[in-house]
């Protein structure tokens, strides 16, 4: 069994509301040191392969074929076993 | 971007040698980079209307009730009381086809920024939208993402989404069809345009910062798509309805204190088409520093500055002296309000970065001086064959009720609830009609009004003939509006077709037009407005031609307002219009004979006339209890539907022996309402009809919960349960996939 | 009676529930800015509005808790003053804490707009005395995420104390998992705090208080608060 | 400058219809060995700070107050400098 953790975010020239939202949010509960803010997806996908290599090409085409929208977003993974 | 080596940088903005040595003359200079990409947005398709606009001014635009004809943001009809509503469609094809979501969602903040730059409060949104067959996984996809992207911007920004239509066809696999519409209500004196005038009045952005989204989306709406467009595509364009929220309520508030002398939203071409149709309709020139716009990113060159298409943004001329009031009450609502530049009385559009001059070209050369182009028509070759097509001697179906229920389940024919049930349709508290009638009614509050709303077309007709097809889309949204006892007042349009370069494509154009206008001249609905997508084409083959109509009607008295059900035990049923053989371009004829040919239903303005004049009498005179058109799937479907929206049966006898069952039951001949009377009324009713020449035959009686439809040669008897689980579960069956 | 409706950036039923309770109920209303620091004037009830404050953007209600005056609204709901959270002032309401449990994503993923039936649970508050005890009501919904969770005990506790006031139901008034469209707990389409003065519901009595719209059972909702406050008399008293 | 990197999930005990949805999708995608997917949030907080003590103190009461809610979900946080 291994576990894929992925994160995917917006395109850095991709207009992210959700993350403006946040920071002024935050602005207005007194946090005034920050900078910015990027909301973005956290999957974990478990799921059984053979070995390792195996488990990363399929993360790698999941994200490509659905969790992540090319148009807009970028992705990455870590994997972890068991 | 500015260092491109090529040697024709104008052909890679999508502008011609021709179009390019047209610039040269009229700066009579060589147009730096900044000039040259203002240029190509401006002179596009999208911005220039430089293929459609000989064809565009053959419409009625005309009429006691019009107070704002095309050539604003919207179009503006009056209702009386000192009220008005702007209205207005918009395209969003290609952005849509990319990503579904965003793309629909922008295509919605477009349009409803149309609506309130005008000094409208808008009210309602609908939407019309045509994909490929469910069966394809992509157009299921694309309609998924599409009905969300139009639900997630409409829901949260608080208009109530309350009518549109949907078709399914395979020529739209590639190119899907979004066209958005939104309504508003305004207060004559508040009436706004977008106009710079007043030389030394301040010109500010105000509204969200600007980013590097959707740079040259116009020129990119304005080609076909192909393999490539996926790799040229801009930036896609994120809708942020939150922040439209706010600029909508901040603008409407800034309206309201009479400091505006302009307002022009940022739509395609942002910056530069706002700032060179403002200055070009005062006859004055605009001065701005790109330097002073708030911005999103760092290090955005002028270039990408006056050509991003960053949603939320709106460009505000106010009188000199009051930028203070205006950017407080920006404030208030959390926004950006900045001065950054000035009206001038030399005509033209300088663009500076601190001192340095970047652009300057005269202002209606952005706008007015574009080539226009009297295309070439010619029809297209195989057509006249298919009209031709002889469908007389089709075989009839065996087993008219199973034929019956398959057409009901058609995703073209079936309930869209699926759709409507996604979008807020009644935020606001004013829907009285929801979706699912003919047409949606809104009241509006403090008199005793209501507004009825539709969007049509059916674009095989169109197809098979454009000329009928026009007068079709017409005639069947005023119908629409009519059933629920409103008066058409007005028109808004979409023209979606493909190349227009192609001869083909623009008889099609040319021919649906016509039709359009003919129609629009005999029901007194001029048109206001509308928008033009050409080049709606994949791989070289074109979407079926498709002319959207979107209509409003006014009806006095909101507690006269009629719906589609059946309501009492025992009323009689009568159909208002005739029946005639016409099965060509029918749902019908393509389920069950495989067949997208003949001679669309014909449509007779004349008749079309009396038949709304006297629906509308008998309406007001209390005399129905309910009236709906018969439009895809004929008669059979009108009566089906009828039933559903009131949970009540009919029983049904089709006496004419003249007609094939098939044409009686399932042909889509126009011009034609099904009534409901009580017993009381009826000779009242069919001496109204006498009065307007119309033919009125009784169908039956409203009983029940089956709906029975007997003739000579066939019988359907179905109870509502089995119907409605065919006609509402079709589409979310196709789409759990 | 004078009732505040809270104006919170991206609120969008403000001026629906405006409307019903001065236009309809003939009630004194103002609308409150959510940036203001108190209350201009004494109001007998509270009423936050539906829409989506703040774009809904990362958790519904969670960043219009922070609003400057939700101190005031806190303050009012703990004196035992009357405040009415619709849809996303019911969010507001749990995020906020005036209410326990929280609400999340519809079970299928999906905005929905629709008529539901509600089941009257407990017509024994201010906000449900004019129903009846297990009345069914029309009443229409239109969210994406308003399915009411919460833990074991929290719900053990909801029900011990009559909290539940209405619950989705069948035309019939009955509770089955087919009507429970949108995934909550146990139905639930709406609650009421311990003291019984703050309800929160996700279904709009604004939006069915006239009859032209086609239906007026929401309006008892607000007619309710109006006979509660004059000292009001509970049905069957 | 500080960057957080901060994950909110949902608590087990909740039920997270979107990461069935994705189970599902990615299922009739032909990932059949997917055994569970869950879907939470990421977000990236940018912040200045003093230093690493002050930017752990900041973030963690962000999370508390705004970024999660604790009667469904969980947060962790990783900070990283620059
Ligand atoms: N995209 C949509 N959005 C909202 N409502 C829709 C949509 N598509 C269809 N509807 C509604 O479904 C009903 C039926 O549509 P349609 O079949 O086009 O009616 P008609 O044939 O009378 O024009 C209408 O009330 C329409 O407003
Ligand atoms: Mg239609």
């Amino acid at each position: 069994m291994y576990k894929a953790l992925v994160y995917v975010t917006l395109k850095p020239s991709i207009l992210d509301p959700q993350g403006t939202a946040v920071k002024k949010g935050l602005e207005s509960l007194g946090f005034s040191d920050v900078m910015d803010v990027r909301v973005g997806k956290y999957l974990e996908v478990s799921l059984e392969a053979e070995d390792k290599q195996e488990a990363l090409t399929q993360v790698e085409e999941m994200c490509k074929k659905l969790l992540s929208n090319p148009v807009i977003e970028d992705y990455c993974f870590e994997l972890v076993e068991g | 971007m500015e260092s491109k080596t090529d040697n024709k940088p104008w052909v890679e903005l999508g502008l011609t040698d021709y179009e390019y040595e047209m610039i040269k003359g009229i700066l009579s200079r060589e147009p730096n980079y900044v000039e040259l990409g203002m240029f190509s947005v401006m002179w596009s398709e999208h911005c220039s209307y430089k293929n459609s606009r000989p064809v565009l001014k053959t419409f009625p635009t005309k009429g006691a009730q019009v107070l704002q004809g095309p050539g604003e943001n919207a179009g503006v009809i009056d209702i009386g009381d000192g009220l008005a509503v702007a209205f207005k469609v918009e395209s969003h094809n290609h952005p849509s086809a990319i990503e579904p979501y965003q793309g629909a969602a922008t295509g919605v903040g477009g349009i409803i920024r149309d609506v309130f730059t005008m000094g409208a409060r808008p009210i309602a949104l609908l939407n019309s939208l045509r994909f490929g067959s469910l069966s394809s996984a992509r157009s299921r996809y694309l309609f998924n993402g599409v009905v969300s992207g139009i639900a997630g911007y409409g829901n949260c920004i608080g208009i109530p989404t309350v009518g549109g239509e949907v078709y399914f066809h395979p020529s739209y696999e590639g190119n899907p069809i979004v066209n958005a519409m939104c309504v508003g209500i305004l207060e004559h004196k508040d009436l706004a345009k977008g106009v710079a005038s007043g030389v030394g009045n301040p010109v500010m952005v105000v509204g969200a910062k600007t980013g590097r989204d959707g740079i040259c989306g116009a020129s990119f709406a304005s080609e076909e798509l192909n393999e490539a467009s996926e790799e040229k595509r801009p930036a896609v364009q994120v809708g942020d309805p939150f922040m439209e929220k706010l600029l909508m309520e901040a603008c409407l508030e800034l309206i309201k204190t009479g400091y505006v002398v302009g307002m022009q939203d940022m739509g395609a071409a942002g910056l530069t088409s706002s700032s060179c149709e403002m200055a070009s309709k005062g006859d004055t020139g605009i001065e701005m520093d790109v330097a002073l716009i708030p911005r999103r990113e760092k290090g955005m060159n002028p270039y990408e500055i006056m050509l991003s298409e960053s949603q939320e943004r709106m460009l505000v001329v106010p009188m000199k002296g009051k930028e203070d009031q205006v950017k407080s009450i920006f404030k208030k609502w959390g926004l950006d309000a900045v001065v950054v530049g000035i009206v001038t009385d030399d005509g033209i559009l300088r663009i500076k970065e601190g001192e340095k001059v970047v652009a300057e070209i005269p202002a209606k050369a952005l706008t007015e001086m574009c080539p226009v182009f009297e295309r070439e028509a010619k029809m297209p070759e195989q057509l006249a064959e298919i009209q031709k097509c002889n469908l007389g001697e089709l075989p009839e179906p065996t087993n008219y009720q199973k034929t019956f229920l398959d057409l009901l389940a058609r995703p073209t024919i079936a309930s869209k609830e699926w759709v409507y049930e996604q979008y807020d349709y009644m935020v606001g508290i004013n829907t009285v009609v929801r979706p699912g009638a003919d047409a949606a009614v809104v009241r509006v509050k403090g008199t005793k009004k209501g507004i009825a709303l539709t969007i049509d077309c059916n674009s095989r007709y169109v197809y098979l003939n454009p000329y009928v097809g026009g007068k079709i889309a017409v005639s069947e949204a005023a119908r629409n509006l009519v059933c629920t006892g409103a008066k058409p007042l007005g028109v808004t349009d979409c023209i979606n077709f493909g190349n227009p370069e192609k001869p083909e494509i623009f008889w099609q154009f040319k021919e649906a037009a016509r039709g359009i206008g003919e129609a629009c001249r005999a029901l007194n609905t001029p048109v206001t407005g509308g928008n033009v997508s050409f080049y709606n084409e994949t791989k070289g083959e074109a979407v079926f031609p498709t002319p959207t109509v979107g209509m409003v009607g006014l009806i006095d008295d909101i507690e006269k307002v009629c719906t589609l059900s059946f309501k009492n035990q025992d009323d009689l049923i009568y159909l208002l219009g005739e029946n005639r053989d016409e099965l060509g371009g029918s749902e019908f004829l393509v389920m069950y004979h495989g067949l997208e040919a003949g001679m669309p239903p014909d449509l007779d303005l004349e008749k079309e006339t009396s038949l709304q004049e006297c629906t509308l009498k008998l309406i007001k005179e209390d005399l129905i209890n309910s009236a709906h058109d018969c439009s895809e799937g004929g008669l059979s479907v009108a009566l089906a539907e009828c039933c559903l929206a009131g949970g009540m049966g009919a029983q049904i006898r089709l006496e004419e022996s003249t007609l094939r069952p098939s044409s009686l039951l399932f042909g889509e001949t126009q011009s034609r309402i099904i009534i409901s009377v009580s017993r009381e009324n009826a000779d009242k009713v069919k001496a109204m009809a006498q009065s307007h020449s119309l033919p009125i035959t009784k169908l039956g009686v409203a009983q029940g919960k089956s709906l029975v439809i007997n003739g000579n040669s066939f019988t359907i008897n179905l109870t509502l349960n089995e119907i409605e689980a065919r006609y509402k579960g079709a589409i979310p069956c196709l789409m759990k996939g | 009676m004078k009732f505040a409706v809270i104006v919170f950036p991206g609120s969008n039923c403000d001026a629906d529930c405006f409307h019903v309770v001065k236009e309809v109920m003939g009630q004194e209303a103002d609308y409150v800015w959510h940036q203001d620091q108190t209350f201009k004037a004494q109001y007998d009830c509270i009423v936050l509005p539906g829409g989506f404050s703040y774009g809904d953007y990362l958790r519904t209600g969670s960043i219009a808790k922070f609003s400057p005056i939700m101190i005031e609204v806190i303050k009012f709901a703990t004196q035992g003053g009357l405040v009415l959270g619709i849809c996303n002032g019911f969010q507001i309401l749990t995020e906020a804490g005036l209410l326990p449990g929280a609400l999340v994503r519809n079970k299928d993923l999906k905005f929905v707009c629709k008529d539901t039936f509600l089941k009257v649970e407990n017509n024994e508050t201010p906000f449900t005395l004019d129903y009846t005890q297990g009345q069914v009501i029309q009443v229409p919904v239109a969210h994406g995420e308003g399915a009411y969770v919460c833990d074991e005990a929290t719900l053990e506790k909801l029900k011990a104390n009559k909290q539940i006031v209405f619950r989705y139901s069948t035309s019939g008034g009955e509770t089955s998992p087919e009507c429970n469209f949108n995934g909550s707990s146990d139905n639930i389409a709406g609650i009421i705090n311990e003291k019984g003065n703050v309800l929160g519901m996700m279904p709009h009595p604004e939006r069915c208080a006239e009859t032209v719209l086609g239906n007026d059972l929401g309006k008892h909702v607000f007619t309710s608060i109006v006979s509660w406050l004059k000292g009001g008399r509970r049905n069957g008293e």
